[in-house]
């Protein structure tokens, strides 16, 4: 009875942290950059598009997240380990529009702030080249006053 | 179970019983004009404040009901469940997943702050809520500790936009702005302008229904027995103290999960700050709503949550409509949730002295009784 | 292995002291299943202490344990806590509700015992979250209600249930425990009205039929003749004998009740007479609330320079009549104290009146633990008599010189045992202790002192040097003394006259010198 | 099950008994005079200027001295401590401001101040005590209450009341009291320069000789009034309510007049950290004075129903030593500022051992 319990209690214990572990996967939150911006790499350069049209999701309609012209950047808030966004792709200054291909980027978990180079993604190029990592500069007033909380009575907003 | 009871309805005890109630709805009422508020305003923030405050406060019933009176160490499961926002939001786990993470994690820290403060109360009994106010203060100390100088040397923090500047520490406040009001927005409903967070109002309901079972099982059969009598529930061999530990250890996790309900609805918190009124305002409001320091229910509770921040809500434009100064409405409404809590207590002791007194009189009516009988 | 030969219940050469102070000496009892036993003796006799042992009381083995053997259907046992006796089948209902007043009678009953259902949470959390079943907790309260033949109302609140409810709740409650063979009552009846007692001697002689043996504690001694088939009667801690009902009656009972005591044989005191002295206090229609000590309609005179002695049974309410009189405890009624009204529930107007009272409660009441003697003699006489004060003009201080002095002068006179007259009061024994109380009176210098319990709980030559201090005080400064009393050879040793308090009023009053029996008879007399 | 449940009950009593071996030598008492003692060691060594934290160290405890002893009355009488001690603060603060509004300046600012507040002391007392006898037992929640709701209630008085010195109201608005008045010109240092001995002119640094007198003035009253025969039995009352009862004494009567004292030492206490601080505060300012007073006292050796004079000057002394030498000690010794949550921890740490230990005696 009481090793039934335990066992019980064992498998509680794990599901939480099951569920704990999962929350953690799925809920991970990223901040997306994408840039439209030419790449060297492995000696050839990857030149950008005039106007990339970036749509989160698989659909290209609604809002668009932006228009990315040639050396923009744009970002887009994303939780879970992928992104999935519609790209519409206009290659030249007057050209038309190319239909909305979509596609699902993989997200490393450990990065924040991924930067995604679009123009290297599109050329297929491996993770390396296109994906790098946004690091925020920190621009802070440094004396931020060391804080004292304890027993005043402020009163909060409840 | 049925029980008889011999009261009879009084409607004088009836209106003493609801005196405090009354009294909210009537300054209510008086504030109401004055504040100029259209309803739609303010149905809009009373649903919003019910959806934030309710959890809280229905974790102050399982230590009233196993006789610990109200549990100003509640403050403990606040810090526990601020402790796993901070964690989970430099983990950038965002949205609902980051909330039932941060759930996840404050269980155990909450666990281990209500064992000490059960056995602590265990220690101090008979004097219990003044124990668990400064147990609340204390660990308030303890908690600055951890969060000001061990998260970062000890507790890993990796976002600098969490850390002051010198390194360690966490800044004044934390910015839940990935999970702000995700909760209340899953399943929400628009009903004429009033946004009505379902969900939350779901878990509400599920946490409700959770204490109306607890109520028949043995434990909660327990905890009223050891409420009534710790001698005789000692001697028909229930463990006392373990009973009242898990009393606590239950009001401090409920009350962890009810911060974060609380500080996912605000979308950011100051991190020294955020508990230090928590227990005050949730208690006054619980009492508002008709509890004693003996006897509280889930109506008590809702009841309290509506009336106490109707009030809230109106007595700082009141202030200002009758004297010009906003800071009487805000100061007014301190004193009225300090006030409430003050007379509640009062009452309790009376009560209890009031009872000591009543067997003299029966004596001597016995005496004279029989003398007639003699005649 | 049961024996089925063996009776249900064998106690052997029981023996047990506190502290050197031999309370229990070779008690044989033996009991078969379905006997009722009475149990009858003064307070103090060892009744309770050996149902204590039967029922394996904390206190018991705090205090060292005992000696002998107790057989259950032949088979030794030893109880360390009473859990492991309610499992081998003893129950036992106190004088003390046991009872949680917000909890209907069938909740009572199955306190802590009640039958649950399983759920999800308590196969993870265990069975305390299981949930209550009702309608279980309501059928087996019913039967036990059933199998006591009383019936009370199972679903009704404890505390709005009148007393011989409560009582038979708690009977009923160890009734419905199956493994019950043996039930202990300490005292069933005696908050019980005559129609209830009556019901529950019916409801004992239905448990016997079935089986199940009763040990019956009273003082009412017609009721052991209506419904026991045993008399056991004890007195200093001995069965001094031990009697088939049938052949024993009420007088005889008593007397081997009070009956001479077996050491220290007492020579009564020289009684003195005061009939024609004046009378110093009348008490008129006096009624204290002093729980589980009141009286009511107490109408009694004090002479002039006598020792009254108040005795009677614990819980007859002797208690309460100095502690109504000095204000103590709630009280109504006249007292006249030479021939001025006092008024009552005010201790300072007895005090001013030159009343003084030694409490029974010394640890309570009596002394301030946590100061010194000094203070403990001094205070009571400095505070009502502006004694031992020193006189500064605007204001006046302690006089410690004069404290010391009188302190250190009671130390001598009363062979108080002490480091110095600074001791804290909690330091010392509490035979001296007592000795100090004493001193606080005496500093007072009464006209008329109540002195209660004087000798409770300290050892034997504490005990003659308190009586005969009092005795000393009252030839030599004409102090009128009255003394309350449990044990009765005390006070045919110390006082001229005897009233007995039985069952809240004064059962009569009697001389000194009159005999045990007399007293012991008028000490059943109206006991409730 | 059993046998666990009793191996664990002995375990527990074994611990219990070392532990109360421990307690009998007042183990947090013992580690925060070893922590005051480990800073003052370490004051040299991490290079601060001694002199001068003794010198701070004196004159904070010269500020704070009465208000502690504002505590000792109602401990007495068993009242237990004092976490009213607002309503004497606040008493005051009316005295004080009334004293400024009226016109007076210097020194004499100080003793009108002192006048002032004595009716509104006796007056708050009364009915503070009257409130306190009708509650017994549940004194210190309660109080807590009554100091914390009269703050609120005070916070809405300052903005009301008629005030209208130019030093105290709000500039703009020109009503409304403000939440700091400097003192300046009025009561500041009217004690502490009243003999002043220099330890650091440099830094502004005396010996509050004044102060200190004075507090040793109200110290000398107290101690005389304990030994008089009103004093002898409010020690009584508080020592075993029942026996003073039995012994003639007016119980109630004594727990309101050491309430309406310790009312009154907390309104001049409060006058005096003014004096010595140099600014009034108001609003919600009074509440931080409770922790540190109570603390204090119990630093000092007192419990929930017993203290003396002895245990307002060695509570005082250790408690202010913590609060001066901690910032400057601690900070260069593990370079954080830890003085603040060390503060808190030791209050309320103090305060909570005696809570949770046994209470011996009459009270219940």
């Amino acid at each position: 009875m009481k090793s039934r319990r335990l066992i019980f209690q064992i498998l509680l214990v794990l599901i939480l942290i099951a569920i704990g572990g999962t929350m953690m996967v799925i809920g991970r939150g990223h901040t997306v950059y994408f840039d439209n911006k030419s790449l060297d790499y492995q000696g050839s350069t990857y030149a950008s598009p005039y106007k990339i049209e970036i749509y989160q999701g698989s659909s290209a309609e609604g809002d668009a997240l932006s228009k990315l012209y040639d050396g923009e950047r744009a970002s887009a808030t994303q939780i879970g380990q992928k992104i999935t966004v519609t790209l519409v792709i206009t290659q030249e200054k007057g050209g038309d529009e190319a239909d909305p291909v979509t596609y699902t980027i993989d997200l490393p978990y450990n990065m924040d702030g991924p930067i995604i180079n679009l123009p290297a993604y599109l050329a297929g190029l491996p993770e390396e080249a296109y994906l790098s990592e946004f690091i925020p500069v920190i621009t802070e007033d440094p004396d931020e006053e060391v804080p004292t909380g304890g027993d005043d009575m402020s009163l909060g907003d409840f | 179970m049925m029980r008889k009871e011999h009261a009879k309805l009084n409607p004088k005890r009836l209106l003493q019983d609801n005196s405090v109630p009354l009294m909210f709805v009537v300054i209510c009422l008086i504030c109401l004009p004055l504040a100029g508020y259209s309803p739609s305003y303010l149905l809009n923030e009373l649903v919003t404040r019910m959806g934030r405050n309710t959890f809280l406060i229905l974790s102050l019933l399982i230590p009233i009901m196993a006789g610990m009176g109200l549990n100003f160490g509640m403050t403990l499961g606040a810090m526990a469940g601020e402790i796993a926002l901070i964690l989970v939001a430099d983990w950038q786990i965002w949205g609902i997943p980051g909330i039932v993470l941060a759930m996840i994690v404050s269980i155990p820290i909450s666990i281990l702050l209500g064992v000490f403060c059960g056995n602590m109360l265990n220690k101090a009994k008979g004097r219990e809520m003044i124990t668990s106010y400064f147990i609340s203060f204390f660990m308030n100390g303890v908690y600055q500790l951890v969060v000001l100088f061990m998260m970062g040397p000890i507790i890993p923090i990796m976002h600098a936009t969490l850390k002051l500047p010198r390194g360690y520490g966490i800044r004044n406040t934390v910015s839940l702005l990935n999970m702000r009001q995700q909760l209340d927005n899953l399943l929400a409903i628009n009903v004429g302008g009033v946004k009505i967070p379902v969900l939350t109002f779901l878990i509400i309901g599920v946490l409700c229904l959770v204490i109306i079972w607890f109520r028949r099982t043995k434990l909660g059969q327990d905890m009223r027995a050891v409420a009534q009598d710790m001698e005789v529930a000692r001697d028909a061999g229930i463990n006392v103290d373990r009973t009242r530990i898990i009393a606590i250890v239950m009001s401090t996790v409920m009350a962890g999960f009810g911060m974060i309900i609380y500080l996912q609805n605000l979308g950011n918190f100051p991190t020294y700050n955020a508990h230090v009124q928590i227990g005050t305002f949730s208690i006054a409001a619980l009492l508002v709503g008709g509890a004693s320091v003996e006897k509280a229910s889930i109506g008590n509770a809702f009841l309290g949550v509506i009336l106490f921040h109707m009030m809230f809500i109106l007595a700082p434009e009141t202030g200002t409509t009758i004297t010009g100064d906003s800071m009487i409405g805000e100061y007014f409404r301190t004193f009225v949730s300090y006030g409430v809590i003050t007379v509640a207590l009062i009452m309790y002791e009376t009560k209890k002295r009031m009872i000591k007194s009543q067997t003299g009189h029966l004596l001597a009516l016995a005496q004279k009784e029989e003398e007639e009988r003699a005649k | 292995m049961e024996n089925n030969n063996a009776p249900l219940l064998e106690m052997r050469n029981i023996k047990k002291d506190f502290f050197g102070n031999q309370v229990l000496s070779d008690i044989n009892i033996t009991l078969n299943a379905g006997e009722v036993l009475g149990l009858v003796g003064e307070n103090g006799a060892g009744k309770s202490t050996l149902m204590k042992i039967l029922f394996g009381m904390d206190v018991i083995r705090e205090t060292g344990g005992y000696e002998g053997e107790i057989r259950l259907n032949g088979q030794a046992v030893k109880f360390a806590t009473p859990f492991e006796a309610l499992a081998a089948g003893i129950g036992m209902v106190h004088q003390e509700f046991s009872l949680i007043p917000g909890f209907t009678a069938a909740e009572n009953i199955l306190l802590n015992r009640e039958p649950t259902k399983r759920n999800i949470a308590s196969e993870i959390f265990g069975p305390r979250l299981d949930t209550l079943d009702y309608k279980a907790i309501a059928e087996r309260s019913a039967q036990a209600i059933q199998k006591m033949g009383v019936q009370i109302s199972a679903d009704m609140v404890i505390s709005d249930m009148p007393v011989g409810h409560k009582q038979f709740t708690e009977i009923a409650r160890e009734l419905s425990k199956e493994q019950l063979k043996l039930l202990i009552l300490d005292e069933p009846t005696a908050v019980l009205t005559e129609k209830e007692a009556e019901a529950l001697l019916n409801s004992i002689r239905s448990m016997s039929a079935q089986g199940i043996a009763v040990i019956f504690i009273t003082h009412r001694l017609h009721e052991i003749l209506s419904v026991c088939n045993k008399v056991v009667i004890m007195r200093d801690g001995y069965v001094v004998k031990e009697s088939p009902a049938k052949e024993i009656d009420v007088p005889e009972i008593t007397r081997w009740m009070v009956g001479r005591k077996v050491e220290a044989a007492a020579s009564a005191a020289e009684v003195r007479k005061f009939d024609n002295a004046p009378t110093i206090m009348s008490i008129r229609k006096l009624w204290v609330d002093m729980p589980g000590e009141t009286v009511r309609n107490i109408d009694l005179d004090i002479k002039e320079g006598e020792i009254l002695g108040i005795g009677g049974l614990a819980g007859q309410g002797k208690l309460g009549i100095p502690n109504g009189i000095m204000g103590l405890y709630e009280a109504g009624g006249t007292v006249e104290f030479e021939g001025k009204p006092i008024p009552l529930n005010s201790p300072r107007k007895c005090l001013d009146a030159s009343l003084a009272f030694v409490s029974e409660d010394r640890r309570g009441v009596g002394l301030l633990l946590e100061e010194s003697l000094e203070w403990n003699v001094a205070f009571s006489a400095m505070q009502i008599q502006n004694k031992f004060l020193k006189n500064f003009g605007l204001f006046s201080w302690r006089d410690e010189r004069a404290i010391h002095a009188v302190t250190n002068k009671y130390i001598d006179e009363l062979q108080i045992k002490c480091t110095g007259s600074r001791q804290k009061a909690k330091e010392l024994s509490g035979g001296n202790q007592q000795k100090v109380c004493l001193a606080k009176a005496f500093a007072l210098q009464p006209k008329f002192l109540f002195v209660s319990e004087p000798t409770r709980g300290i050892d034997v030559g504490a005990k003659a040097l308190v009586l005969e201090a009092l005795k000393r005080f009252n030839r030599e400064h004409g102090v009128t003394v009255v003394v309350i009393s449990s044990e009765l050879e005390e006070l045919r040793q110390s006082c001229d006259r005897i009233a007995i308090v039985s069952g809240g009023r004064i059962a009569g009053i009697l001389p000194a010198s009159e005999s045990s029996e007399a007293f012991g008879a008028l000490m059943v007399s109206q006991v409730i | 099950m059993d046998r666990t449940d009793m191996e664990k009950t002995l375990e527990n009593r074994d611990l219990m008994a070392r532990f109360s071996f421990a307690a009998r030598f007042g183990l947090p008492r013992t580690i925060i005079a070893g922590f005051v003692l480990l800073l003052f060691i370490m004051a040299p060594i991490v290079g601060a200027d001694l002199t001068m934290q003794i010198g701070n160290v004196i004159n904070r405890f010269s500020w704070n001295a009465v208000l502690v002893l504002a505590m000792v009355p109602m401990i007495h009488s068993g009242c237990s401590l004092n976490f009213g001690i607002p309503l004497g603060i606040i008493a005051g603060l009316l005295g004080g401001t009334l004293s400024i509004q009226l016109g007076f300046t210097g020194p004499v600012s100080f003793f009108m101040a002192i006048l002032l507040a004595t009716p509104f002391a006796l007056l708050a007392g009364g009915g503070y005590g009257w409130l306190l006898n009708r509650i017994k037992g549940g004194e210190m929640m309660i109080a807590t209450y009554v100091g914390l709701s009269s703050i609120a209630f005070m916070c809405m008085m300052w903005l009301l009341l008629p005030y209208t010195s130019p030093t105290m109201v709000w500039g703009l608005a020109g009503k409304g009291l403000r939440t700091t008045i400097s003192l300046t010109g009025f009561y500041e240092k009217a004690l502490a320069n009243f003999l002043a001995i220099p330890i650091d002119p440099a830094n502004g640094l005396y010996f509050p000789t004044g102060t200190i007198l004075f507090f040793a003035v109200l110290a000398l009253a107290v101690w005389a009034f304990f030994r008089t025969k009103t004093g002898t039995a409010m020690t009584a009352v508080g020592s075993n309510p029942l026996f003073a009862r039995a012994s003639g004494i007016n119980v109630d009567r004594m727990r309101l007049l050491s309430v309406v004292m310790s009312t009154w030492l907390g309104a001049v206490g409060i006058l005096v950290y003014q004096q010595g601080f140099g600014f009034m505060q108001l609003y919600m300012a009074p509440n931080n004075m409770t922790l540190p007073t109570v603390a204090a006292i119990l630093i000092g050796g007192a419990a929930v129903n017993k203290a003396s004079i002895a245990h307002v000057i060695i509570g005082t002394i250790l408690y202010q030593s913590v609060v001066t030498l901690t910032p400057t000690v601690m900070t260069a010794m593990i370079h954080m500022d830890v003085s603040e949550v060390v503060r808190i921890i030791i209050s309320n740490g103090m305060i909570l051992y005696a809570l949770t230990r046994k209470v011996k005696g009459g009270s219940k």
